[in-house]
């Protein structure tokens, strides 16, 4: 099966950490893969609320070219883009017209048949159930794994295992030898668009989760998600007015926590790039 | 040679003012066969009778043809009427002259050539009808009743009221069902026990009720009339008979920490136990997977203090043959499981509770004596949160229909509540209210209104655990979509009632149909709701789909009557179109070749496999049989037969030949 | 002068033969080249009674039964259903026009629908034509025209 | 003695079966079927793909009249047949071994039938290329051609059931030609009869045919009858789905789905 990796705007701007532990991870792991060329923007969070049609071509655009590169699996480590590409692809498939209309503004027959994968079952299906790989050093830590929205909803398109109670992170972590918690905001929303629009609501909404997280006695968080992480990383002064206290709970992608367990050195995984040191690994 | 009478009715001006009926007579006596032909203003009229009664006995007719309106309307009354003149009344035959001609074309000669022609077709298909006897089945006048549940047992006494013998048979230790593990009910807030029970007891003291309890159906063979049904009353490793009830075994048993199944597992029970005090019949069970004895060989302390000696360690499961007539199914519901609800917490927290608990809660009887408490603390509740529709209308993760009972039970938990917990608080988190029954929306507003219990309209969308509370998130859709958040000390959730386990497997076993759900079918969801598609098989109560106490009542009842209806006769008579298979002399015996693909397209189980013996009683051929008892006659089987060894009376192939003959060549009139 | 069409409607005694009594009584008007044959269910309608109607001189066919789910006898529409399918296909290769067979479903309340289909099927098969082609290997074909 | 001859002389000398159901050289070395009975006999079996006549249409009588168990060769529809036969009660699984060949020496042996069904349900029943190019250009022709061309291919029917004794699921104890009272079909061979005849045969074998060509083989005239039910089994993929063979799954007609295809009605 050859496979391509869609990164998006985000995983080469404010997430190039998540990137960077995305192909460190995957070389360590011998998995080949190519980055889709030529890609372009997936249109996010904005275009399918501005313009039906933008938002389907642009993620179409970048399944095309993908299967144009002969591939048959498509990995989308950013929870936005997967969430596009998947809900673009379903449109194809299920709607003639939708996927006569894509074919012709993009020319040419798109079969929008490739598998496309969120990097959390990627790597339980693809890795930790086909290989048996050794984490030479076990994550000994209590985490909290942060799911957010867009990579479980809506169920019927993203088909991600229990929409309200996902338990795939914590079956990743414990393998990697970490401890995940039992807590109730998993699935909560951080704020995801709004960070520069409302950033008053992230904060409070990303507080929240942070404060149950810590409550709980969480030493770090895992996120699948440059925006979320995004949210509970970088507003952190805002976080910690709101909540009265100092928050030091370091949110790590869960790339960069697998990294650490293989073995591979902080710096390479971008961990020095987060707002929030991530102190005493 | 057949002698055919043709009656022709003007309809008053219906008919006579579009077609020339004396030109439909006239043109019809000239065909072949035809005796005698009439016109007259009303066939359906006393004169009318009579006029045909008089041809039949003048002209001695073989066969009747009445080109008049549709037979839906009058083939009765003239079938019947020709019988009374002493022609089979399936050598009648009724042309459709009114609804299919005259009130449909206009007037001239077309129209009346259309009568002539449909009047031939049934000439010709009279020539073909062979004389029929209607068909009578033997009754075997005794009921099966599956389920002792509230309808189970309404069913079983109306049936053995009236007279008639009644085996019940009850899957568990006692009857009761789910209403015996009620507190209240609604609307009235009376204690379910205190009407429940004498009921009960009535069953077990009815002469004509024999109740077969911890027992199941093995299997059934038969059809309407005449089953035989096989009964496996599971070992109860106490002698019935021998024991008193006197319940000295329970209290001295060992094994004192099995959950209790009556109490919804809030409760204990011993390992030889009765459900509750008022069983029916109130006779110990060994739960062996749990006895001590059964485990590791010793103990026997049951045996030991039985005063009576009853205790019958190597008691086996017996099989039981009844002979019935007619079955009714009352295996009532169960409460959905709540894991796919994962964000309730169902499971993951102790006070995350379902309705059912709540009721054993809520019960003078129940494992706190009525007093609502914290299963994990004993505390009692100052904030109680329910949430309705946990499961039911939510096509996406439960199910797509109403479950209809948790309205009313909802808003009677929170009642009982407020009346246990007066300065408590209860919320109710619902989808809408559907109050819907006799005194229900006033029960409704009683709660809202006088117990001031807050009614909530909105979903939950995450129940978890903080610092000893369970925080209740949810929305409150009529101030736009407000957030709530409830920091509750109990949560009860509403779940949805589905197809009681085991109803899939014992519709497959007696052949009636079930929905996607698993909830039996009826016949017709207007015309017959208590009726199943397989002949005197019917229903009773929640396994039809869910429903309140009254309702399960009324429709065990009108079961309870089609029974007795059955039971009225001791043989039923049923209209003879039905299929046959053909049989012809040895070597053949029939052209049937036994494929025996027609028992799959039949809709009724009606064809069954046949051994044809020589007068030795060496099997020569198995061949399709169809049990007139059961065949409802839709001909699917007849089509469908490849060496068109099955025909239907009154729609043979002859018939049907003779009439497309006679409808395409009309230059013979 | 128009040909009429003889056209042999095979229905189901529950739904479509109740549709058309309704017709009746509700008085709507339609052609009276069609001629109802009754049936208990369209389950019981063998294919070869269709063959046997062209044979007869039929120039179209109507078959028409319960709705889906509708069904008296709660399946026989269903197994029929799959018979036409099948049967269409089968008289299509071998050339047995299909358009002179209407399959239609109509219930006991479509009065109106059922003029509207017969009015529809009338019209198309005066558009077809006699099926002289049928009626010629029949043997039919002669009498038909002496008759007229 | 090649493997194939050597087995059967085996099984039947350890009295495993009583009778072997195959193929041996018959005039100008066209196969023929052998019903061996003796050990010594085996010598006579060959198989070649020159044998494709489906033996299935001899299980019926014979295994009925055989004591004991009967072994047959078997190509892959003939597979098919039996599974079809024991799905409509036709045959005894329980007395019969099945030699499915591939060449003289190299074979596969069953005694359980839901080994048969699994190896069936892995072979797609496919329309060869010849036939299929014929049902196309068939296809093709405008309605009234296409009657024409089956009245010309009918016209040759001398009624002689050939077809019929050659299928292996025509086997009806009084087929519907013979009824008389209604006439199913004319029996005189005449256009019209002959059109009956092919149409009720081929509805017979809706969801049935096994594709084995039998029919065809054995018409002495020469009419493309194989056409009609491979067109069927065509058409029937289209409209249900699937087409395939189980010893219990029913009959595609004598089954149904509630969401079946109904393109045709209105």
């Amino acid at each position: 099966m050859k496979l391509a990796v869609y990164p998006g705007c985000s995983l080469n701007g404010s997430a190039r950490e998540y990137y960077e532990s995305v192909s460190i991870v995957l070389e360590k792991l011998n998995i080949e893969y190519s980055e889709v060329p030529d890609w372009n923007c997936c249109g996010a969070t904005a275009a399918h609320n501005l313009n039906k049609e933008l938002s389907l071509v642009l993620p179409s655009r970048i399944i095309a070219a993908a299967e144009n590169d002969g591939n048959e699996e498509l990995l989308v480590p950013c929870a936005a883009c997967f969430n596009r590409l998947k809900t673009v692809q379903r449109n194809i498939c299920q709607n003639k017209e939708v996927k006569a209309k894509v074919s012709s503004s993009l020319d040419q027959n798109i079969s929008a048949t490739i598998q496309i994968h969120n990097i959390v079952e990627f790597i339980r299906d693809n890795i930790l159930q086909k290989k048996d790989v050794e984490f030479i050093k076990p994550l000994h830590k209590k985490v909290a794994c942060y799911y957010g929205c867009l990579l479980v909803r809506p169920h019927s398109v993203v088909e991600f295992d229990r929409m309200e109670d996902p338990q795939i992170m914590e079956q990743i972590m414990v393998k990697i030898g970490a401890e995940p918690i039992d807590w109730a905001y998993k699935t909560e929303c951080c704020g995801a668009g709004f960070t520069i629009s409302n950033a008053e609501i992230v904060a409070k909404l990303s507080a929240k989760i942070l404060e149950d997280a810590i409550d709980r006695g969480a030493e770090m968080l895992i996120v699948a998600c440059p925006m979320c992480h995004a949210n509970l990383d970088m507003r952190r002064p805002m976080i910690e007015k709101i909540l009265k206290k100092e928050v030091k709970i370091p949110v790590l992608y869960l790339t960069q926590a697998i990294g650490l367990a293989l073995g591979i050195d902080a710096g390479k995984l971008g961990l020095k790039r987060h707002f929030v040191p991530v102190l005493n690994i | 040679m057949a002698r055919i009478g043709v009656f022709i009715c003007h309809c008053g001006e219906n008919i006579g003012a579009t077609v020339d009926c004396a030109k439909v007579a006239e043109l019809s006596s000239r065909l072949e066969g035809v005796t005698y032909s009439v016109d007259y203003k009303y066939m359906c009229s006393d004169p009318g009778q009579t006029l045909i009664k008089k041809t039949i006995k003048e002209q001695n007719l073989t066969g009747v043809v009445v080109a008049a309106c549709s037979p839906r309307m009058h083939e009765p009354t003239f079938r019947k009427a020709c019988s009374e003149a002493g022609v089979n009344p399936y050598m009648v035959e009724m042309a459709n002259i009114r609804e299919h001609c005259s009130w449909v074309h206009d007037k001239g000669e077309a129209t009346t050539q259309k009568a002539v022609d449909l009047v031939h077709m049934m000439v010709e298909k009279v020539k073909n009808n062979k004389p029929l006897q209607s068909i009578k089945v033997p009754v075997k006048k005794a009921a099966l009743i599956l389920g002792g549940g509230i309808a189970g047992i309404q069913t079983s006494l109306d049936i053995a009221n009236a007279g008639h013998k009644v085996i019940l048979v009850e899957r568990e230790p006692s009857i009761g069902g789910h209403m015996s593990q009620l507190s209240e009910t609604f609307p009235t807030l009376d204690c379910s026990q205190c009407i429940l029970t004498p009921r009960m007891v009535e069953v077990a003291q009815n002469p004509n009720i024999e109740l077969i309890s911890y027992a199941e159906l093995e299997s059934l063979e038969g059809f309407i009339g005449n089953f035989k049904a096989k009964i496996r009353k599971k070992a109860r490793s106490v002698d019935e008979k021998a024991c008193t009830g006197c319940g000295l075994c329970t209290t001295k048993c060992p094994s004192r920490k099995i959950p209790s199944e009556f109490n919804e597992n809030m409760g204990y029970r011993t390992a030889i136990y009765v459900p509750f005090p008022q069983a029916v019949p109130n006779k110990p069970v060994i739960d062996r997977e749990n006895c001590t004895y059964y485990k590791i060989g010793k103990c026997k302390i049951c045996e030991i203090v039985c005063p009576t000696k009853a205790i019958r360690f190597d008691q086996e499961d017996e099989i039981i043959e009844k002979e019935v007539g007619a079955i009714v199914l009352a295996t009532g519901f169960n409460v959905l499981g709540t894991d796919f609800f994962p964000e309730y917490g169902y499971g993951k927290y102790k006070d995350v509770i379902t309705g059912l608990q709540f009721e054993r809660l809520a019960s003078a009887s129940g494992p706190t004596l009525g007093d609502i408490r914290r299963p994990s603390d004993g505390k009692i509740p100052e904030k109680i949160v329910f949430i309705a529709c946990a499961g039911s209308r939510d096509p996406a993760k439960g199910i797509e229909y109403c479950s209809k009972i948790c309205c009313m039970y909802t808003a009677k938990h929170a009642m009982l509540y407020k009346h246990k917990v007066p300065n408590g608080d209860a919320s109710i988190f619902y989808m809408d209210i559907r109050a819907a029954g006799k005194m229900y929306e006033e029960f409704v507003r009683r709660a809202i209104t006088e117990d001031e219990v807050h009614y909530i309209r909105g979903r939950v969308s995450r129940v978890y655990e903080k610092n000893g509370k369970l925080i209740v998130k949810g929305a409150d859709t009529l101030l736009g979509g407000m957030p709530v958040e409830i920091e509750a000390d109990m949560v009860v959730l509403a779940t949805a009632g589905v197809a009681s386990q085991g109803a899939e497997a014992l519709a497959q076993k007696i052949h009636v149909s079930y929905d996607t759900h698993k909830f039996f079918t009826e016949a017709h969801p207007k015309l017959r709701p208590v009726e199943t598609n397989t002949a005197g098989i019917f229903l009773a109560g929640a396994c039809h789909a869910p429903k309140d106490i009254p309702e399960s009542v009324s429709m065990a009842s009108g079961a309870a009557s089609k029974v007795i209806g059955l039971f009225s006769k001791s043989e039923m008579t049923r209209e003879p179109l039905i299929a046959i298979v053909n049989r012809s002399a040895p070597p053949v015996y029939s052209s049937c070749a036994g494929c025996f693909l027609c028992i799959s397209a039949c809709p009724y189980q009606a064809i069954e496999k046949e051994e044809l013996k020589d007068h030795r009683g060496k099997i020569m051929k198995t061949v399709a049989k169809v049990n007139p008892g059961l065949c409802q006659g839709c001909g699917t089987c007849v089509a469908f037969c490849r060496s068109n060894s099955i025909d239907i009376q009154g729609y043979s192939n002859e018939q049907v030949f003779a009439e497309i003959a006679a409808l395409l060549n009309n230059d013979t009139v | 002068m128009e040909f009429e069409p003889k056209i042999v409607a095979f229905v189901c005694n529950w739904c479509t033969y109740a549709g058309a009594d309704l017709t009746g009584t509700s008085r709507i008007k339609y052609s009276n080249d069609v001629k109802i044959i009754r049936f208990p269910c369209t389950g019981r309608i063998d294919f070869m009674y269709l063959l046997k109607a062209f044979a007869e001189g039929a120039d179209g066919i109507i078959v028409s039964g319960c709705h889906p789910n509708d069904c008296h006898y709660t399946s026989g529409n269903f197994h029929a259903r799959r018979r036409w399918m099948v049967f269409e296909g089968l008289l299509n290769f071998i050339g047995i026009d299909s358009r002179r067979i209407v399959f239609s479903w109509i219930s006991a309340a479509e009065g109106a629908k059922w003029a509207e289909l017969v009015n529809k099927t009338v019209k198309s098969i005066q558009e077809l034509g006699p099926y002289t082609q049928y009626q010629k290997v029949a043997g039919t074909f002669k009498k038909e025209v002496t008759n007229g | 003695m090649d493997k194939l001859q050597k087995f059967v002389f085996d099984i039947l000398t350890s009295k495993e079966v009583t009778l072997v159901i195959g193929y041996e050289n018959g005039s100008a070395n066209k196969p023929r079927p052998a019903f061996i009975r003796e050990p010594s006999d085996s010598e006579r079996l060959v198989f070649n793909e020159k044998c494709v006549l489906n033996l299935t249409v001899y299980l019926g009588t014979h295994c009925t009249n055989n004591p004991g168990k009967v072994a047959i060769f078997a190509t892959l529809p003939a597979l098919c047949s039996i599974l079809q036969l024991a799905s409509e009660h036709q045959i005894q699984t329980a007395d019969l071994l099945v030699i499915y060949c591939k060449s003289n020496d190299e074979f596969e042996v069953f005694d359980d039938i839901n080994k048969i069904e699994e190896l069936v349900c892995k072979e797609e029943v496919v329309i060869d290329s010849k036939n299929s190019v014929l049902i196309e250009t068939i296809s093709k022709l405008s309605v009234e051609e296409r009657f024409e061309y089956w009245t010309e291919q009918f016209s040759k029917c001398i009624k002689c059931y050939a077809c019929r004794a050659a299928c292996p699921l025509c086997y009806c104890t009084r087929c519907t030609v013979e009824i008389n009272q209604p006439q199913w079909v004319h029996s005189p061979s005449h256009a019209l009869g002959n059109f009956e005849w092919h149409i009720m045969r081929a509805m017979h074998m809706a969801g049935r045919c096994l594709n084995c060509d039998a029919c065809a083989n054995a018409c002495p005239v020469d009419i493309p009858l194989n056409l009609l039910t491979k067109y069927m089994i065509r058409d029937i993929k289209e409209k249900f789905g699937e087409y395939t063979f189980s010893v219990n799954k029913g009959n595609l007609l004598s089954t149904f789905k509630p969401d079946d295809k109904e393109t045709l009605i209105r």
